[in-house]
């Protein structure tokens, strides 16, 4: 029973893949992509990774789905209805290769070794030094921490990319377009309501991602799309990204991480090597300080380059 | 059959899939979109590895997994880059489809 | 148990599924705002329902995530799919 | 105990699940977003209410019972203010006859 379950559901993700490229208006494609995000999450389930279920139902389809909606959106009036398709010759050369690509991969996926290599138990292992009991916010903070320390500077980057592209009389100023939303409206309403709930779920999913599944990457985004959702309604306007704590923000996370990384170097055994007495509360703290930065960041890239001056005009 | 390998033929699929929509679709918005169904099936190949090395009482290989939560954070900050980049495009007044059909063929048809 | 609980995700799932392609057949923005509203009730449910049944670990989590994530996704469809608020940024010539 | 508790499982989830059988059927038969709105906002929330009242006695602990009834509420919240935003939009497309 639970194979046809995940037949079907295999069968709806790729309807659905192929419903958001072939549909003719962008705005359809979005909808269906961010449908298809939210069904992923449920097969990451089925594939006994919550931890990536949660980072997919909170990137893939929220924050991903919203900023592919505004671009869509914005771009919709200079979309003509008609596209100059390639010729028939590369396409078909287009989908030989994406075939063969798809045949080459499904073979691996038929043949892949018996029995499944692992590390698990080398993860298992090592959990216990870092006072953790979720092997993968383990891996992510003590085992490959060099990874996701990379992956935040990444972020800074892609930060530093989107805000080079502002006009230059613009820089300093307020990302995005201002939004229209009536104060009292429903929507501003329902904005009240839910984001002291979103806030006090993303905060939980921070915090039980040291034992259960969970963590710092799925937590700061939920806080960062109650920060956009304020932003939608109008609660709170985007931040003038002159403002140095804004700044800070973002780079609070790499910079402690860098910094015991550092430590690490000096009092022990190599680069974020963490002492094994205070590795739970460092981690912790990095933890934290990687919370805000994700918020911020996630919320940011999804902003835009500033739009707007500082005063707001 | 199993749920891996049903999982593992879908992310084979999305790959392809995507692959075709990256390379063919004219528009950019289309072309990003097809890149993040690319970027997912890869990440769900990630995660049946992840979960044929089920062990040591854990529901999957961790480490794949952690990977593929790092890939999911670099892709959205690359699809925020290129989207912006699009915008800032149609902001100047470039083009915001790529229509190149080779000079052979007629553009009226 | 286990058997009906999955039978009973499948089953919602399968509604969800028919709705979703009627909903994205048809003409018009205020359907397709619809896909993101009929996932975060059935794809929550079904996934409340398979979790239970399998046991797995942090399928309420997700869940939560998921139907948080899902109205936020619903209301930047209605916030951007309202032409009015569109600005005059993007004017080729 | 236990017997009575997974009977009300099965009674609610199963009622639950027509409710969504019944949302379906609206969406696929209703002629304009309007009416459809109300068969999948109205139906499906009465299903996942009489599911998340069927899985109650199959939780672990009360932590796990208390997530399960946010997870309504929040489905609940959110479905209502999202019909109301999808019914304008609907009425700015397609003027009700």
């Amino acid at each position: 029973m639970a194979l046809v379950l995940d037949a079907g559901m295999a069968l709806c993700l790729l309807a659905l893949a192929l419903f958001a490229l072939t549909a003719r208006a962008s705005y359809s494609a979005v909808a269906g992509f961010v449908a298809y995000g939210l069904l992923v999450a449920l097969a990451w389930v089925r594939l006994a990774a919550a931890d990536v279920a949660l980072t997919e139902a909170a990137i893939g389809s929220g924050l991903t789905g919203a900023l592919l909606l505004g671009a869509a959106a914005r771009l919709r009036a200079s979309e003509s209805t008609t596209v100059a398709w390639p010729s028939a010759a590369r396409r078909a050369a287009a989908a030989l290769l994406s075939t063969l690509v798809a045949l080459g991969l499904a073979a691996v996926v038929l043949w892949l070794p018996q029995p499944a290599p692992t590390l698990a138990h080398e993860a298992a292992a090592g959990l216990p030094s870092t006072g953790l009991g979720n092997p993968v916010t383990g891996v992510l903070m003590a085992f490959r921490g060099v990874d996701t320390f990379l992956e935040k500077v990444v972020l800074v980057l892609a930060m530093v990319g989107v805000w080079s592209l502002a006009a230059d009389e613009r820089w300093g100023g307020r990302p995005g377009l201002r939004h229209e939303a009536d104060p009292n409206g429903v929507l501003a309403f329902f904005a009240r309501l839910v984001i002291p709930l979103g806030l006090v779920i993303g905060l939980y999913v921070f915090w039980v991602g040291a034992d259960h599944p969970g963590g710092a990457f799925a937590g700061g985004t939920v806080v960062a799309s109650m920060w956009l959702l304020a932003m939608m309604t109008r609660l709170a306007d985007t931040p003038p990204i002159e403002r140095r704590a804004l700044r800070l923000a973002l780079v609070v996370g790499p910079a402690l991480f860098l910094l015991v990384g550092l430590a690490g170097l000096a009092f022990g055994g190599g680069f974020l090597a963490y002492p094994e007495a205070y590795a739970k509360p460092i981690i912790l703290a990095i933890e934290v300080a990687m919370t805000l930065t994700v918020a911020v960041t996630m919320a940011l890239l999804l902003a835009g380059p500033p739009l707007r001056s500082a005063d707001g005009q | 059959m199993t749920t891996t390998t049903i999982y593992g033929l879908l992310g084979a699929l999305l790959v392809g899939v995507g692959l075709y929509g990256l390379i063919v679709h004219p528009r950019p918005l289309r072309k990003i979109l097809s890149f993040n169904v690319l970027g997912s099936g890869v990440f769900l190949l990630f995660g049946v590895v992840a979960r044929r090395g089920a062990a040591a009482g854990f529901g999957g290989d961790p480490i794949p997994q952690a990977f593929v939560i790092t890939g999911m954070v670099v892709a959205f900050a690359a699809t925020a880059l290129a989207v912006a980049l699009l915008l800032r495009l149609a902001e100047v007044g470039g083009a915001t489809e790529l229509d190149e059909p080779p000079p052979a063929e007629d553009r009226a048809a | 148990m286990t058997t009906f609980l999955l039978i009973a995700a499948l089953g919602v799932l399968a509604a969800v599924a028919l709705s979703l392609a009627r909903v994205f057949t048809g003409h018009g923005d205020a359907k397709r705002l619809m896909a993101a509203q009929l996932l975060g009730t059935g794809g929550v449910t079904a996934l409340l329902l398979f979790g239970t049944a399998t046991d797995a670990g942090g399928a309420v989590d997700v869940a939560l995530v998921l139907a948080l994530l899902a109205a936020f996704a619903a209301i930047a469809f209605v916030k951007k799919g309202t032409a009015h608020e569109l600005p005059p940024a993007a004017e080729p010539d | 105990m236990r017997g009575l508790l997974d009977l009300w499982t099965y009674a609610a989830v199963c009622a639950g699940l027509f409710f969504f059988i019944a949302g379906t059927v609206g969406i696929l038969r209703l002629p304009d977003t309007l009416t459809r709105l109300h068969a999948l906002t109205k139906a499906d929330n009465l299903g996942v209410g009489l599911v998340v009242l069927g899985l109650l006695p199959q939780t672990a602990d009360a932590l796990a019972a208390l997530k399960l009834v946010a997870i309504w509420a929040m489905v609940l919240l959110s479905s209502a203010t999202v019909s109301q935003l999808i019914g304008r939009a609907a009425r700015a497309e397609e003027p009700p006859r």
